[in-house]
């Protein structure tokens, strides 16, 4: 071919078009940039835009079309869990390379997706760790959307927390249905839940829309973030474009990247990014940090490898290094998730995060969680001897592969 | 002293803050306000810190102090001052601590409130010493209440002291108190334990009638969105039998014109809504005529294909406002008015919002039975939709009276749009996410029957609400949508039916 | 207790009988009883719409093989007790017994039709997107349970009765036009077929003639005529002329209740009747 | 038994589009599956993996198509729930897949699917037992949707709830549903659902011959069950379902038991609809909780309007065709294919009532007078 | 008054009006006969508004009407009577006559907020069920309403489409005596479709016999001799 294609699948329509599109032009401006900078192997690199319109299923038979009748040869995309499980099986049928770049539950690695998102012990652990140190909090609403990657994160936290000495009466968890706007019941039980006398705090890993009414129901009743701090997983400067922020400041996000610290990278990106979309008021945030990173990785991964064949880059991908966008070197670990700083952020009245508080280096991502009883023993690493993603360390054999 | 905090790091400014507090009195308050809301600038040139303030668009700068409009600074000059929770939490106590002898007493009543739960020793001393001069009656019980928490909690103190103020904590629904008497309750003074107990019975036994009387709220308020949701399709699908797909999309227009126009008026929020209701109702109300006159105004006699068309209708129309304003949910900012709640007592407070639009709704629903019952438009558009022809021969402008009643139940969901704007997303799938409950309301209200709507809708809205914190939201969804599965088959044509020889 | 037990068992009971579940299972319907020579008893029919009596302890017995009229000022409760006894509207109080043995308070509308009670509506109702064909063949008298119906076929004599049905409403030519595109008074006639190829034991017929010319009105009532003996008649009419060539037995109805029973001429020279119903002068006339 | 055969062999009734259908339908599966297995990749006529996988995946949908116009375009029942019919029967084909995976999962925990490890739990739930029997597991893909289509109907139908109080219920169930299987603690793996599926019957689903024979199974299954349909709906027990639709008090006058013709049309629907939904999950390797959302429902619907709705080929077709479309545009052009759906929606109903079988249907009339004309003069 | 000029009508493909020529003399009670399906209520409908013609014209008092809308035409003072009443089913019965008021205020130039009472007087049965739903009615007081609610319209041309099916005897009557009382009066001009004979020779005063689609017979109504019944009307 005298072209790279690159494949975007994120949806355009339908319920994730509100996160993902955001993410398609960024591929785009990257591949942009690319083509600027002269392509790679000196050829032009070409995108390819399809729509799975948030319907998981359609995840799968794009990314098939992507994979044969387009011939791409990396693909970025996905945003949530189901949409990645759904095309997983047809990248590693088809050999295909995919780039994963939001925050996820973990216990997955194939060997056809790299993870450029946070992992569990990227985001959660420090953040809790940072509300139990810094802020003193002894009580823990644990508040999520019913899927997996709550479910997981909570069940992570919970067996991490109780490490830590703290009751299980001191942790409450709730479950809410995606979409779920109407708050007022839940906000008020974590009021009296917070009002006991010990410093309380939410953790947050309600999903997407959900949460413009969360916040809102939060200020509304009162709950100020110096009573009840909330931290959030899934709420970063997209999120909060479509929110009035005065009554929400000081509630908290955890992310390996916020668009206020202040780089030359991070300056420059934002530059481009509002250049690109001719909007100054677009903001940037941590997905986009993690398709950027991908980006650059998999660039410098071809030209390392001399080809875009997807066993020489993925081969080519581990230990690649790419300086973040925050400051320090991002590395892609054996286990095909990256290794990245965790800042947590407050929420300023402007949209914005501020810094409060960052891990000193940066965190390798776990892709099968410590806390978890089934995968404490399991590790995953692509190179040999092992080659593998699902390795278990206590049994030395290595599981659930389909090739 | 204002200098350094310019220059500290976040970690360090409290000591200072604490300097600055011991040597001031209430003229200092403005100062800690500023730096509270995250509006302190440091003007590293002049060392000097500075406000920023903004009206009419614009930023502009003045001294703390003094007011005094500093205009030669922009943008570049100055550094914000920052903080962060604790630092707020700080700030908010000393700003409390400050005003205890302010002159109003109701901020002094709320400052006293402020500080039930830092009661320490040199505060206590301080209360101790305005208690016996303070005259106001609600201040001077605030700080009785306080004192006592006092008391109550001093272990080396005789019991029977600690009792007395056990029982008069009883009066109290402060959370704070309720905190303390429970830590009473582990204390090892056995009658102190029991009076604790004593007081927290009685305590809870109000509480749990406050508790009632909040979750009723949330049921008539859920009731409110459903209702107001669902009362455009009351009419389009209801009296006019069109199956209109799009009317979650006439909702979303409606949010959009909001935001719109607090686009067009950004310094007068307040007032927006003013402009927005009927701004809505007239956008979602035009847009409404318009796709009865291309398109449903053919379709007559084939109810089932309207639903076709407006399916097709909502995909384009979601699309357009995707194409228009991106995918991204707007930010469309709450009225001063309408933030915060109303606080009844330290356990029942009413969200402002919330109330309002339940008024809102009930007016909405009035305005609208009063406008079918009483002009023609009512009654025409009935007998349109029992026989067409008929109307026609009878004199009726059957297409005038179509385009006016869909407009009107499209303009209607507009102005929901207006409120729902204030609580939840405005973004392009909007009204996907309030088309199926909106249909299951005037269903199982009884199809065209608006008191119907009316009571489906707050029947909902509480039944959720009253099983959502024994069952979780996910399973109160759940449960509801079996209970009305059931009671439609003891009523196969809701709770209002629509009666006689001729239902059949 | 044990009454609230066994109210409970008779309602599982209720619930769970077998040839409710499975049509399959239904019992053969046992054949109706006319011991009596009476087919028909309505007694103490009581109904009324939101306080308005529509029928008002009316009482009423039919012969077997009799053709009845029932006339009867507009909204006296003809249609509607009509209704009440082909289970379309459900009554307040009194019994209807269809022969000695056949409660048809208690059976809903399809068995009571499967026992033998056929109707003509007053304003005439067929599948209008069936042809005029099919519409007999619907209305055939068959096994009507899901399984029958879903293997039945045609049999020859079906077809030749049906197409003598056609011959005999005027219909032959429209056989495969869609019901619906029939004129009123054409659709008329198709209701009275789907009526004759049921082989109903007993008609309910709601104003037959209306719209229909004089001729058709003579001859719709030759047919009935010839209908009464084997099958048990009810006409409700309007049209005089009609009734009295028909009419042996007239039953007038006033206000939900019997207001006058007897021959044609009986009928006619009653005060009641002719105040509430005739009117003077058709009275008159119709004796001149 | 001799009635039956007696009733296959029955003339006068089969519909004229039947044969055409069948020979097209499975001449063209046929001609494709050779082409995709014997042909080298690079021939023009090679037919690839992704096209047979997906046009395997639109025979699904017009085999649920089907199973919605059975119920609407002949009963007038307008379900807005038949998704969830098709979901149950694709969870049962998914747990049978699940059970399949054995130890070969990420945990490799020989009897729970990685979900379950994940979160934790001890041992299989009770509804998972049997699952891992392909015939149990098939039983259970038309009888779960059966009986649930049966005891919603019995409910509804007796208490005689119609129109759009019965569509907005089948709305209900399909939505409560799709709440339950978001639930984590219902055991259907939440919002995830099942995926990674490895084998069939021994078979790799990844292989081609594996796709290639589904695709061919889903063809003959759609092509057995038009027949079947065909012939149901032109006995006259179809007629019967007719006279439902279009007067169910009259019928009931007439003797039917609406009721009882009822509930057995929306079960046997309900079957199709399980059967559609058993065949698409290893054709698409996944099946979640979306699949119950009622958008869903309503799509499917509009397949059957574009189609035409009361004739089968048109509910065939329309499935075909929009699907076809909605792949097409969302490819070309995925920013605005929202547009291009949504006005060929809009367009259908105003141009084409009676949906593009109608349009058949006016074009032969117009020729027939054409011809009649002519053969006058 | 009216008159109709070669006017053609189809169902989509069946024709069912061929080339009908008729006049309508103002101030008369024509008689509109013939057997079931010759198009009789096809023809009224046509008139009224309900069916558009495929060729031809109708004309009112030289006014073209074919391409004026039902409603135009209720303005213009047509009153129909469908066959089969065509109540509003759910509406009530003030409610079904309210309906007409405000083409009442526009022809009678005052703006009437209430039921004219002749309406009442007419038919009392109506006062009584003021507030039941017309759809509850029986069939005779159902077509009693129907014709009240045209004779609200106020119109110079009342259509009936068989008005006494159903209807009792001493109704029947009083329905004639209020046609003629109408015509006498207020020079109403009436087209009326009936298939009983006895009633149409006593209110009709000019005849009019179809036969498929088109008109056969034309004259006065004492003129209706038997040979023309026998042709026409005989089965
Ligand atoms: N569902 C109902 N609700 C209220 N009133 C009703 C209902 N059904 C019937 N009625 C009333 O009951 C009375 C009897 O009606 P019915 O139709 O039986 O009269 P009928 O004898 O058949 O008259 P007609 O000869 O005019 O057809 C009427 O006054 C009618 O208004
Ligand atoms: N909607 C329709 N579609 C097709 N054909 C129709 C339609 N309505 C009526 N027809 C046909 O038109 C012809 C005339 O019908 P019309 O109703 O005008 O008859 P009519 O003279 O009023 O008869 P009747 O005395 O029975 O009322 C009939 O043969 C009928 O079959
Ligand atoms: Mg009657
Ligand atoms: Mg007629």
């Amino acid at each position: 071919a005298d072209t790279i294609k690159v494949g975007v699948l994120h949806s355009l329509s339908g319920t994730m078009a509100i996160s993902e599109t955001t993410l398609k032009d960024t591929v785009l401006m990257m591949v942009d940039e690319q083509n600027k900078k002269g392509g790679l192997l000196g050829k032009k690199i070409e995108a390819v835009v399809v729509d799975p319109a948030s319907n998981w299923p359609l995840f799968a038979e794009k990314g098939r079309e992507l994979l044969t009748k387009d011939k791409v040869d990396v693909i970025f995309g996905s945003w949530t869990s189901v949409s990645r499980k759904s095309v997983l099986p047809v990248l590693e049928e088809l050999n295909g390379l995919m780039f994963y770049p939001v925050q996820y539950e973990g216990e997955e690695s194939s060997k056809n997706v790299f993870y450029t998102g946070a992992a569990p012990n990227q985001q959660a652990i420090p953040a809790v760790d940072y509300l139990m140190n810094d802020l003193g909090v002894e009580r823990f609403v644990l508040a999520g959307t019913d899927y997996v990657y709550p479910r997981t994160t909570n069940k992570i936290l919970e067996a991490y927390l109780k490490g830590k000495g703290v009751a299980a009466k001191d942790i409450m968890i709730n479950y809410t249905p995606f979409g779920h706007s109407d708050w007022q019941s839940i906000v008020s039980d974590i009021k009296k839940f917070g009002s006991e006398g010990k410093k309380t705090a939410v953790v947050s890993t309600i999903n997407g829309d959900a949460n413009v009414p969360f916040y809102k129901e939060l200020g509304n009743q009162g709950i100020s973030s110096e009573d009840i701090p909330v931290v959030a997983f899934s709420v970063g400067e997209e999120e909060l474009s479509g929110l009035d922020t005065k009554p929400l400041v000081g509630h908290l996000a955890a992310w390996n990247y916020f668009q206020s610290v202040e780089t030359p990278e991070n300056e420059a990106f934002i530059k481009a990014w509002h250049a690109y979309t001719k909007n100054p008021d677009r903001v940037t945030n941590d997905p986009m940090e993690a398709t950027y990173i991908g980006f650059k990785m998999w660039a410098n991964a071809v030209t390392k490898a001399g080809t875009t064949d997807v066993d020489a880059v993925e081969q080519a991908m581990i230990g690649q290094e790419t300086p973040n966008l925050t400051g320090g070197i991002a590395v892609m670990n054996k286990n095909h998730h990256l290794s990245k700083p965790v800042l947590i952020g407050e929420i300023q009245d402007d949209g914005q995060f501020e810094v409060v508080w960052e891990t000193d280096g940066v965190v390798a991502g776990d892709a099968w969680s410590d806390f978890l009883p089934g995968s404490k023993d399991l590790i995953s690493d692509w190179t040999a001897p092992i080659k593998c993603g699902n390795y278990n360390t206590q049994t030395k054999t290595c599981s659930g592969q389909n090739y | 002293m204002l200098a350094e905090l310019g220059e500290a790091k976040i970690k360090d400014m409290e000591p200072i803050l604490v300097r600055i507090e011991a040597v001031s009195d209430e003229s200092v308050l403005p100062l800690l306000r500023t730096l509270l809301n995250g509006n302190l600038y440091y003007n590293e040139a002049e060392k000097k810190v500075i406000g920023q303030f903004e009206s009419n668009g614009e930023t502009y700068y003045k001294d703390v102090f003094t007011d005094e409009i500093n205009a030669g600074i922009d943008k570049r000059d100055v550094d914000k001052i920052r903080v962060n929770n604790k630092l707020r939490g700080y700030l908010r106590n000393a700003i409390a601590r400050i005003q205890l002898t302010s002159k109003s007493p109701s901020v002094r009543e709320n400052a006293v409130r402020e500080l039930l739960s830092k009661l320490d020793g040199s505060t206590v001393a301080v209360l101790e010493g305005l208690y016996t001069n303070e005259t106001n009656k609600k201040v001077k019980d605030a700080m009785g209440l306080a004192l006592a928490m006092n008391t109550a909690s001093q272990t080396e103190l005789a019991a029977s002291n600690r009792i007395a103020a056990i029982e008069k904590l009883s009066s109290s629904l402060e959370n704070d108190v309720r905190n303390l008497l429970t830590t009473l309750t582990r204390d090892d003074n056995t009658a102190v334990v029991s009076a604790a107990n004593i007081a927290l019975e009685k305590i809870a036994q109000r509480a749990n009638r406050f508790a009632f009387v909040d979750q009723l709220f949330f049921g008539l308020s859920l009731g409110s969105v459903l209702l107001l949701a669902s009362i455009g399709l009351a009419i389009t699908f209801g009296v006019m039998g069109v199956i209109n797909m799009a009317h979650g999309e006439m909702i979303m227009l409606g949010a959009y014109t909001t935001y719109v126009v607090q686009l067009i008026m950004p310094n007068y929020i307040d007032y927006s809504i003013w402009v927005a209701i009927p701004a809505a109702f007239l956008v979602s109300g035009l847009m409404g005529v318009l796709i009865e006159r291309l398109v449903i105004c053919r379709l007559h006699g084939r109810p089932l294909e309207t639903l076709l068309a407006t399916f097709g209708i909502s995909l384009i129309l979601q699309q357009l406002v995707r194409t228009i304003f991106s995918p991204l949910n707007r930010q469309v900012s709450t009225p001063s008015w309408m933030s915060g709640s109303w606080e009844i007592n330290p356990v029942l407070s009413l969200t402002l919002n919330r109330l309002y639009i339940l008024a809102f709704a009930l007016l909405v629903f009035i305005v609208l039975v009063i406008v079918l019952k009483k002009t023609s438009l009512g009654l025409n558009v009935r007998a349109v939709s029992q026989n067409r022809n008929m109307a026609k021969a009878m004199g009726v402008k059957t297409n005038w009276v179509d385009a006016m009643t869909f407009g009107l139940g499209s303009g209607i969901a507009g102005i929901a749009g207006v409120a729902l704007s204030q609580l939840t997303n405005v973004g392009p799938n909007l009204g996907q996410s309030y088309i199926i409950d909106s249909f299951m309301v005037v269903v199982f209200g009884g199809v065209g029957n608006l008191l119907g709507t009316l009571v489906a809708a707050f029947t909902l809205g509480i039944a959720t609400k009253f099983l959502e914190p024994t069952t979780g939201a996910v399973l109160a969804a759940i449960l509801v949508l079996v209970f009305i599965i059931l009671f439609i088959q003891k009523r196969p044509k809701g709770l209002f039916p629509q009666k006689g020889r001729a239902a059949e | 207790m044990s009454t609230l037990a066994s109210n409970t068992l008779e309602s599982t009971r209720e619930f769970f009988r077998r040839d409710q579940v499975w049509p399959f299972l239904a019992p053969e319907q046992a054949a109706v009883n006319v011991d009596n020579q009476m087919i028909l008893y309505v007694e103490d029919l009581n109904l009324s719409f939101d306080g308005f009596k529509a029928l008002n302890n009316l009482n009423l017995y039919i012969n077997d093989g009799e053709l009845r009229c029932l006339i009867g000022a507009n909204g006296a409760g003809k249609t509607t007790l009509m209704d009440v006894i082909t289970g379309k509207t459900q009554c307040d109080s009194g019994t209807v017994f269809f022969g000695q043995n056949h409660n048809l308070l208690n059976k809903d509308e399809a068995e009571i039709a499967q026992l033998g009670i056929g109707r003509k509506f007053q304003k005439p109702t067929v599948f209008e997107e069936q042809t005029v064909f099919d519409n007999l063949e619907l209305s055939l008298k068959t096994d009507k349970r899901v399984l029958p119906t879903l293997f039945s076929r045609l049999t020859p004599t079906q077809i030749d009765r049906i197409d003598e049905v056609l011959k005999t409403i005027g219909l032959a030519k429209q056989r495969f036009m869609l019901a619906g595109a029939l004129s009123h008074g054409q659709k008329q006639w198709l209701e009275i077929g789907m009526l004759l190829v049921a082989e109903p034991r007993l008609l309910l017929i709601d104003e037959p003639v209306a719209g229909m010319t004089a001729q058709e009105t003579e001859r719709t009532a030759e047919l009935l005529t010839s209908l009464a003996g084997e099958r048990t008649v009810i006409v409700v009419e309007h049209d005089m002329e009609f009734v009295r060539s028909i009419a042996r037995t007239v039953t007038v109805l006033h206000q939900g209740s019997v207001l006058a029973e007897g021959t044609m001429d009986q009928i006619q020279s009653n005060k009641d009747v002719i105040e509430v119903y005739l009117g003077e002068e058709a009275a008159a006339g119709e004796q001149a | 038994m001799t009635r039956l055969t007696a009733w296959f062999s029955e003339g006068r009734s089969t519909g004229k589009h039947t044969l055409p259908f069948v020979v097209i339908l499975l001449s063209v599966t046929i001609l494709a599956s050779a082409a995709n297995l014997f042909l080298p990749a690079d021939s023009i006529f090679y037919v690839s993996t992704y096209t047979i996988t997906l046009l395997g995946k639109y025979l699904c949908y017009a085999m649920l198509a089907l199973a919605v116009d059975i119920i609407w375009g002949y009963c007038g029942i307008l379900s807005l729930g038949h998704g969830a019919f098709f979901a149950l029967g694709g969870y049962a084909m998914g747990m049978y897949l699940m059970r399949q995976i054995g130890d070969r999962g990420v945990y490799g925990n020989p009897l729970l699917p990685d979900f379950m490890v994940f979160l934790d739990w001890k041992e299989l739930p009770w509804f998972w037992l049997g699952m891992d029997q392909f015939w149990f597991a098939m039983l259970m893909a038309v009888f779960i949707p059966g009986l649930l289509a049966f005891v919603f109907g019995w409910l509804a139908f007796r208490s005689r709830v119609t129109g759009v109080y019965l569509s907005i219920m089948t709305q209900a169930l399909t939505y409560a549903l799709l709440l339950a299987f978001f639930r984590n603690e219902m055991g259907f793996g939440g919002n995830n659902g099942l995926t990674d599926f490895k084998e069939i019957l021994g078979f790799n689903l990844q292989a081609d011959s594996t796709r290639v024979a589904l695709f061919l199974i889903t063809a003959i299954l759609l092509a057995v069950i038009f027949v079947i349909s065909q012939k149901i709906l032109s006995s006259r027990f179809g007629k019967v379902v007719l006279a439902i639709r279009d007067s169910e008090s009259r019928s009931r006058f007439i003797g039917y038991r609406t009721d009882r013709y009822k509930v057995w049309l929306f079960v046997y629907s309900a079957v199709i609809a399980g059967i559609a939904g058993a065949l698409y999950v290893p054709q698409v390797g996944i099946i979640n909780p979306g699949e119950f959302s009622p958008i869903n429902s309503i799509e499917m619907v509009i397949w059957v309007a574009v189609g035409g709705r009361g004739t089968l080929i048109g509910a065939v077709i329309g499935a075909l065709l929009v699907n076809y479309a909605k792949t097409r545009f969302t490819a070309i052009m995925p920013d605005a294919w929202l547009f291009a759906l949504g006005a060929m929606f809009v367009l259908v109903t105003l141009y084409l009532p009676k949906g593009l079988m109608g349009l058949y249907g006016q074009l032969k009339a117009k020729r027939n007078t054409v011809m009649n004309k002519e053969s006058q003069a | 008054m009216i008159s109709i000029n070669k006017v053609d009508q189809l169902y989509g493909g069946t024709q069912i009006l061929w080339g009908l020529d008729l006049d309508i003399v103002p101030g008369s009670i024509t008689c509109i006969m013939g057997r079931n399906g010759v198009g009789k209520t096809t023809l009224l409908k046509a008139i009224m508004g309900l069916l558009p013609i495929t060729k031809g014209e109708i004309t009112m008092e030289g006014e073209i009407l074919n391409k004026q809308s039902a409603e135009k035409r209720a303005y213009s003072g047509i009153g129909y009577v469908p066959q089969g009443r065509d109540i509003f089913p759910m509406l009530t019965v003030e409610e079904n006559l309210r309906i007409g008021l405000p083409v009442r205020g526009k022809r009678t130039k005052d703006s009437p907020k209430e039921i004219p009472e002749k309406i009442f007087e007419l038919f009392p049965v109506l006062k009584d069920m003021l507030h039941r739903r017309g759809g509850d009615l029986s069939g005779g007081q159902q077509q009693q309403l129907a014709i009240g609610r045209a004779l609200v319209l106020e119109p110079k041309v009342l259509i009936l489409d068989e008005p006494n099916e159903g209807i009792q005897p001493n109704i029947v009557k009083q329905i004639g005596d209020v046609i003629l009382k109408l015509n006498e009066e207020e020079g109403l001009t009436v087209i009326l479709v009936e298939q009983k004979l006895g009633f149409a020779r006593r209110v009709g005063k000019e005849f009019r016999l179809m036969e498929k689609g088109r008109i056969v017979a034309a004259d006065k109504m004492e003129n209706l001799n038997d040979t023309l019944i026998k042709q026409y009307l005989a089965v």
